[in-house]
């Protein structure tokens, strides 16, 4: 069976502290995501994201605070509008939307990050992997023989 | 200037007087008043509850037929006409389901243009674009009140005018009223254009018994009474309104009010629309004041020809 | 000793590279006195048996433009780096890939099926695709095999500098040459003609915080005010994450600058910084209304990779 | 990077953490396989790393293989990253030096499978060990205080932290928009429920607060602006004038006498008539009387100068102007309290067009002896005793279709209150209380309420009043009563309204200008509804009494003694530590595009348009990297958790 | 008289219906009695407006069947206008005429109009009423 790779980047107050809680709660769940923590989602750039894809990634996930809940105001907010333009982007370049969520996961949800991530996982082997490895121009080949 | 007008099935026949009067303001301020072509009743009530769709169908009718003759706007004087396709136009606007299912209905209609006889069957969606006003809004907001003020052609400065609007006009707020629900101005405002004396009163927007008349006839009698006697106790010689039921259950019934309470002998009850034609320059005889229960004319200074009258404006 | 050995050779671009050379005007006085022009079709008539037959490395410098697009672009490109001492990518395509370099929002058999037999003014019915080799009485023709997708010099050759622009300006290039022509060569790897900072530094207009409500595109908005950052009135502008060196020449006409001297020098991928950027500032915090504002921006990736999408972090549509 | 070309020296110390990790996770591999790993210098495992040897073993190997960095593969962060940043910093290590690795809550604990739980330990510890590559030493942040505090406000909530402020040897200055202090508490007759009065518990620290030799009162100004940071603001103050020289100002009333323009008094709710040149009321504090100007019949063109005529002591100025007065302070307290809600807004109560329907002030004016009537309850119409007063609870509250959705709370206790003085006063009057639910949660507050109903036989009708009207001289009150289900109408000779509480006149303006959020109500927010109540979120600003939200006297007392004590501790310290981990800009890179500053919800951010460059307030900074993320040159780049940084570590995960 | 609290599947069924024909939640009435106090004809019921919403609460259907307060709605909406929380009663009353209908419940016909009525009432008068009350 396909085990995708995905990258979490995890906002340090409230969806790390919900991964946390996962574990204190021993709630058990597929272990294809490996977490990065971050001060704030809003840390996060298409950059990251992209190069995470470049890199191996089969599906990338954000994690936030709930909508006015950001320990930085309106962190989550940035992140959102982010997300919201680069999808739109992923879209025209072939990557499927559906392999990057935003997630509100408050840190008092050790229950929803653990669905949500069992979730992704199936949502990202339904897809199946993104085989991003670079082709070399013999492999790739020309057009016209 | 030629706009779409929406008279209602009573005005036809039971309500002459505010029909005529309508007409004769409305001529009188260079309107021409169109009604939409094979109008039907509005169905009076407009249904409360999501299942009686059917009560939407001949009121989007209607409005879907002033777009067809290419109107932007029906005008009204019926306060029930006036809530009903108001609701019904905002349903239209705002409820995708309604929209959806009035629409899907609407489509198997067939009309034949009556003087091309041509027949037509296929009908764009309506979509709300049609603007539902009442006369007042119209007088407020199409020809303006100041203007309104200065085609004055008699002074009505004696005339204490209690406003009643009822329910229909402020109710519920957010999809019909016209003004706001607990201090509403714009029937006051109204009236100070045309020279009245406005009188302010509690009972203003206070329900008169509406259609229990029908149904429970004693039980309308308290309502009308409370606010004619309020209108009364506060100085007012006249109220006037809009609604033909409001009309019926406090001039119509006066005489049925009287036999319950003794101490009641009577007050005038007039249409806006008669005071506008009045104060505007009509004859005494377009404004059906003989149709009246409790008698009005005392109150207008019949002799007063239009032209011999200095206006101090 | 003599005069060192020059060449400017043209891939995959518009030629647009060598006006921008001549553009130095008398100048090109003094690059004749100080080099020996050995390669270059735009000038002269030198056959590629003629690169060939030179030894290894005794070119001193080769300006490379164009994208890798086929087999003899990526031939010549392995040739003259053999060639040469020094090789420059030069010019937008070269370094990241330009506008021929969108290719790679579809591939070879797609472009070649758009330009062929679905293009408006195309008509084939026969649907007749040029061939690598077509045989005639004369004997055979052939042409370069097409790769399925748009590579920078970089991606496909060691290189040991990188020139961008679209085309690079006439002063960046002299600065260029002279700095060559001097010896005092920069570190291997370095981009040069440029200057450190973003195209911002360069653009006089006005700036202050940003928070946009409303994307417009040039022709949806009346008068653009001549001292106002453009972002800040709704323009979409790749100036912020651009490397300057250009002199801000876009937004001096009231247009966005489009990107053309590729990445900042702290970013990897300019469409991506770029888009996060321009997206931070979108004055809204309901989701509909976010969605709403940023589909104002027509075509993202166009518009954010228009000159770097080869050169990108994925490169291409997947 | 710290080390100029050096290779770093990394351990990393795999916990077992009893068989907590090392019951799924096969530590010693992963301690094994990291030996390899580029910048590792060593690597173990140990059975509980948190453990007083297991510290030791860290503190050890930092000095005997000369570690400048150390993984600590073990439980969340959020557990024991202190316990090791000390540890590693007793042997002489940054403290930013210290990575943990969440091997246990993020792994063990929630994969039983034990080759991929193996497997993703690897590959978290390889990611911290990429981080930890590129770590910097760093120093906090450390920024002086400036042991001064502005309270603004001066009702009985500014008043107190003013007061403890001082007491605890700091200097304050209390701003006060109004001529005088005293708020909303000197305008009540008597509190609830000891019915002690208003003013003779809070007249003597209005005195007490302008006697204290810490406490600079500045009564008729504003706050213009707040620039600066915690522990360094600097204020503008606008000192409206007054035209009257405080200190010259004999309070012998001459002026008032002879002044021929008459006005509502605003201290009595406009239930009486004060002159343009007045003393709000006779204890005001400062002690002195204001020209009002606005109602002043005008200095020009011609002047009327009667006032100044009669002073004696000269105390009228006319052309006194308004002045910019600028301070420095380390902290603010914001005590802006409330107002009560617009009458215009219930039509259905009359609006404002009813005399004898009042609010909840206007009463206690009446109710006060030092009111219009000197105590005696009569009604603002015709001056005649009421004997039917109705008392209508949640004007304006618990209505979120038409009016506010809150509770104001303290309603309930007052009308109560009302109702009981009216009683006391008019021993033959009857007093009708409709309500919804009366809330009395208070100490003796209940006993308060019961008192009312059984004492003086309030009469309370559970239904709310739907219509006001006047019929000849009678207020006529449409109600119900829910309990027996009849429709209740009442003939009243006057009406209270218990008024809903609001956010005071102009608050969400200023509010927006300190950069403190307000709610959807515009209440001040506050920093955690639970854990930081009197604290904004903004760093300095501390929050207190009813501006928050509806509360009554002595809760409003107890926040500005908590806001006080929070002053207090920022003050006893000299410097302030801010962690270090903040955005600065790489000015070679930086071309000031503007990106960034609206990025910073602490106004860190400022573009020096001049230079071209962002410069960063360091101290302002808290770190969330929103900025970072933004900056589309890469000129912000987070101190210890740069692109690259995360890049190295992204890269491990995936292909570590 | 001792009621025994029950809100079963019939119960729970009525409720739904009720809230899905006005579109509304009758649980969000925290009975003010507003609705009550602005009815102009209150007096004439039996059970006040707050009362049939508090019924709905409690799933008491057979309670409100034989109520009069059905037939004594004029749909002024004055009861609306001041609900604190905005229901909408007269659409609350309509959807329970519309679900009492099928049960044969019989709240005015074409039949009842006095006769001497029917001559000078309006027309909008007699269909209007018919609408509200007629099955």
């Amino acid at each position: 069976m396909f085990e995708p790779k995905i990258m979490c980047f995890l906002c340090k107050w409230c969806t790390y502290a919900g991964a946390d809680l996962a574990g204190t709660s021993r709630l058990e769940f597929s272990p294809n995501g490996i977490n990065l923590r971050v001060m704030c989602s809003s840390r996060i750039d298409p950059q990251h994201i992209l190069h995470a894809f470049k890199e191996g990634a089969d599906g990338v996930f954000i994690g936030g605070c709930h909508p006015g809940d950001c320990h930085y105001v309106e962190g989550n907010y940035k992140t959102l509008r982010r997300v919201t333009l680069f999808k739109t982007m992923m879209e025209q370049l072939g990557l499927d939307p559906k392999r990057l969520r935003l997630e509100w996961i408050s840190a008092a949800e050790g229950k929803k990050y653990v669905e949500t991530m069992n979730e992704f996982t199936e949502t990202i082997r339904n897809l199946g992997p993104l085989n991003l490895e670079e082709k070399t121009l013999t492999e790739e080949g020309v057009c016209h023989e | 200037m030629r706009v779409h007008y929406y008279p209602g099935c009573t005005l036809k026949e039971k309500a002459t007087n505010l029909e005529d009067s309508t007409r004769e303001a409305m001529a009188r301020l260079d309107t021409d008043l169109v009604e939409p072509e094979g109008w039907t009743c509005c169905g009076a009530e407009y249904p409360l509850i999501t299942e009686k769709i059917h009560g939407l169908i001949p009121p989007v009718r209607i409005l879907r037929q002033v777009e067809i003759e290419e109107g932007s706007k029906v005008v009204t004087t019926c306060a029930f006409c006036f809530a009903v396709l108001k609701r019904a136009n905002k349903a239209m606007l705002d409820n995708p389901t309604l929209h959806t299912r009035v629409n899907e209905y609407l489509a198997d209609d067939i009309l034949i243009d009556p003087t091309t006889k041509e027949k037509r069957t296929h009908f764009e969606s309506y979509n709300g674009d049609v603007q539902v006003l009442h006369l007042l809004e119209y007088l407020r907001d199409e020809v303006g009140l100041g203007h309104l003020k200065s085609l004055v052609k008699r002074d009505l400065s004696h005339i204490k005018v209690a406003p009643y609007y009822g329910c229909r006009l402020l109710r519920p707020q957010k999809e019909v009223a016209i003004d706001d629900p607990e201090t509403p101005t714009i029937f006051e405002d109204f009236l100070n254009a045309i020279g009245c004396t406005v009188v302010d009163f509690p009972f203003k927007q206070e329900c008169c018994g509406s259609y229990l008349s029908a149904s429970m006839p004693e039980t309308s009698n308290e309502p009308s009474y409370r606010v004619l006697n309020s209108a009364k106790m506060n100085g007012a010689n006249v109220v006037a309104l809009s609604c033909p039921l409001c009309y019926y259950n406090m001039d119509t019934r006066q005489d049925r009010i009287k036999e319950e309470y003794l101490e009641f002998n009577g007050f005038p009850v007039l249409y806006f629309t008669q005071l506008l034609a009045w104060a505007l320059g009509a004859d005494v005889e377009t404004l059906g004041l003989d149709k009246h229960l409790c008698d009005p004319r005392p109150l207008f200074d019949i002799k007063q020809n239009a032209e011999d009258v200095e206006v101090n404006l | 000793m003599g005069k060192p050995k020059f060449a400017i050779y043209w891939a995959a671009s518009c030629g647009g590279c060598e006006i921008a050379f001549l553009d130095i005007r008398e100048k090109i006085l003094d690059v004749d006195r100080a080099v020996d022009l050995v390669f270059c079709p735009c000038l002269m008539d030198t056959k590629y048996e003629d690169v060939e037959k030179m030894a290894d490395g005794e070119i001193d410098v080769c300006l490379f433009n164009g994208a890798i697009r086929n087999e003899e672009n990526l031939h010549i490109a392995q040739l003259l780096r053999r060639k040469s001492k020094v090789l420059v990518a030069y010019g937008s395509c070269a370094s990241e890939g330009c506008i021929p370099g969108l290719g790679n929002l579809t591939d070879d058999e797609g472009i070649c099926r758009y330009s062929f037999e679905e293009s408006p003014s195309t008509v084939n019915p026969e649907k007749v695709h040029p061939q690598k080799s077509t045989s005639i009485e004369a004997g055979e023709l052939t042409l370069p095999g097409m790769f399925k997708y748009v590579r920078t010099l970089e991606q496909v050759v060691d290189i040991d500098y990188k020139m961008p622009g679209c085309p690079p300006v006439a002063a960046q290039i002299w600065a260029v040459i002279q700095t060559i022509l001097s010896g005092d060569l920069p570190p291997k790897g370095s981009v040069i003609g440029v200057s450190p900072k973003t195209v911002c530094e360069e653009c006089d207009r006005s700036k202050d915080e940003k928070r946009i409500k409303e994307f417009l595109r040039p022709h949806e908005i009346g008068e653009v005010d001549p001292d106002i950052c453009l972002l800040e009135q709704g323009l979409v502008c790749n100036g912020p994450g651009t490397q300057a060196g250009c002199g801000a020449l876009c937004p001096q006409v009231n247009m966005g600058c489009r990107g053309c001297y590729g990445p900042a020098e702290g970013i990897k991928d300019l469409g991506g910084k770029l888009a996060g950027a321009i997206a931070s500032v979108i004055e809204a915090d309901d989701p509909e209304e976010i969605q709403r504002i940023s589909d104002q921006i027509v075509d993202p990736v166009g518009t954010f990779y228009r000159f770097s999408l080869p050169g990108s972090i994925l490169g291409r549509k997947i | 990077m710290k080390d100029d070309g050096k290779k770093k020296r990394i351990g990393v110390f795999v916990c077992h953490c009893g068989v907590n990790i090392a019951g799924v996770v096969d530590v010693e591999k992963v301690a094994e396989l990291l030996k390899d790993y580029p910048g590792v210098e060593f690597s173990t495992d140990y059975v509980y790393m948190c453990s007083e040897p297991g510290q030791q073993l860290v503190l050890d190997k930092i000095k005997e293989d000369k570690l400048d960095s150390v993984i600590i593969a073990a439980c969340s962060p959020t557990l024991h990253e202190k316990t090791f940043q000390s540890a590693a910093e007793l042997a002489g290590l940054n403290p930013h030096q210290v990575e943990i690795a969440n091997i246990r809550e993020q792994d063990s604990w929630v994969h039983p499978d034990r080759d991929k739980a193996t497997v993703k330990a690897v590959k978290i510890v390889k990611s911290m060990v990429e981080k930890a590559i590129q770590n910097e030493d760093l120093e906090p942040i450390k920024v002086g205080v400036f042991k001064k505090a502005l309270v603004i406000g001066g009702g009985v909530t500014g008043l107190q932290a003013a007061m403890d402020i001082a007491d605890q040897g700091y200097e304050v200055i209390v701003v006060e928009k109004e001529p005088s202090v005293g708020g909303k508490m000197i305008q009540l007759s008597e509190t609830f429920p000891t019915l002690d009065c208003s003013q003779c518990i809070l007249t003597p620290k209005m005195v007490e607060v302008t006697r204290h030799p810490k406490i600079k009162l500045m009564t008729y100004s504003e706050v213009e602006s707040i620039s600066g940071f915690v522990g360094n603001f600097k204020v503008r103050i606008k000192k409206k004038p007054r035209f009257v020289d405080e200190d010259k100002c004999k309070l012998c009333n001459e002026c008032a006498d002879v002044c021929p323009q008459i006005v509502p008094d605003e201290y009595n709710m406009g239930l009486s008539f004060r002159k343009a040149i007045y003393m709000p009321f006779p204890q005001a504090v400062p002690g002195t009387y204001t020209l009002d100007m606005e109602s002043c019949l005008g200095t020009l063109p011609i002047r009327c100068g009667k006032c100044k005529d009669v002073c004696d002591a000269q105390a009228i100025d006319y052309d006194m102007k308004e002045e910019i007065i600028e301070e420095e302070v380390g902290a603010v307290v914001v005590a802006t309290g409330y107002d009560l809600y617009d009458m215009k807004a219930l039509g259905e109560y009359g609006g404002e067009n009813y005399e004898d329907v009042l609010n909840g002030l206007e009463f206690e004016r009446i109710l006060s002896a030092s009111g219009p009537t000197g105590g005696k309850v009569q009604r603002p119409s015709d001056g005649k005793v009421p004997k039917n007063v109705v008392f209508i609870q949640c004007a304006g509250s618990r209505d979120p279709e038409n009016h506010n959705s809150y509770c104001s709370k303290i309603c309930c206790m007052y009308t109560a209150k009302h109702a009981m003085l009216y009683k006391h006063r008019v021993h033959d009057g009857n007093a009708i209380v409709f309500y919804i639910d009366v809330r009395t949660g208070g100490k003796n507050f209940d006993e308060f309420y019961q008192r009312a109903t059984d004492d003086e036989s309030i009469l309370y009708l559970r239904g709310k009043v739907s219509k006001i009207f006047k019929e000849g001289n009678k207020m006529i009150v449409w109600g119900v009563d829910t309990l027996t289900g009849q429709k209740v109408e009442v003939e009243a000779d006057m009406v209270v309204l218990a008024m809903a509480m609001t956010k005071a006149d102009g608050v969400p303006e200023l509010m927006k200008k300190l950069k403190i959020s307000i709610d959807g109500n515009g209440w001040l927010a506050e920093a955690h509804p639970k854990l930081r109540p009197v604290e904004s979120l903004n760093q300095g600003f501390y929050l207190a009494g009813a501006a928050l939200g509806p509360k009554d006297i002595p809760e409003a007392v107890a926040q500005a003694s908590a806001a006080a004590a929070k002053v207090g501790a920022l003050f006893a310290k000299d410097e302030l530590m801010h962690a270090p981990t903040i955005v600065p800009v790489i000015e070679e890179l930086c071309s000031g595009c503007g990106i960034c500053v609206s990025m910073c919800p602490y106004g860190a951010r400022t573009l020096n348009a001049v230079r071209k460059v962002i410069e960063v307030n360091e101290v302002l900074c808290e770190g969330c990297g929103a900025c970072a993320a933004a900056c589309p040159a890469g000129a912000a780049q987070q101190l210890n958790q740069s692109d690259s940084q995360i890049f190295s570590m992204v890269k491990a995960i995936l292909r570590g | 008289m001792r009621v025994k609290l029950k809100i079963g599947e019939n119960e729970k069924k009525f409720i739904n219906r009720v809230n899905e024909l006005t579109g509304d939640n009758v649980y969000r009435c925290y009975q003010c009695g507003r609705c009550s106090a602005s009815c102009p004809m209150a007096q004439e019921m039996d059970l006040l407006p707050n009362q049939i919403i508090r019924k709905v609460q409690m799933g008491q259907e057979e309670d409100i069947i034989g109520s009069k307060t059905l037939t004594l709605c004029a749909s002024c909406f004055a009861c609306q206008g001041r609900c604190p929380k905005g229901i909408d009663i007269a659409a609350v009353c309509e959807a329970i005429r519309h679900l009492l209908e099928p049960k044969g419940k019989d709240f005015w016909g074409p039949d009842d109009v006095q006769p001497e009525l029917a001559k000078e009432l309006p027309q909008q008068v007699l269909v209007a009423v018919y609408k509200k009350f007629a099955k």
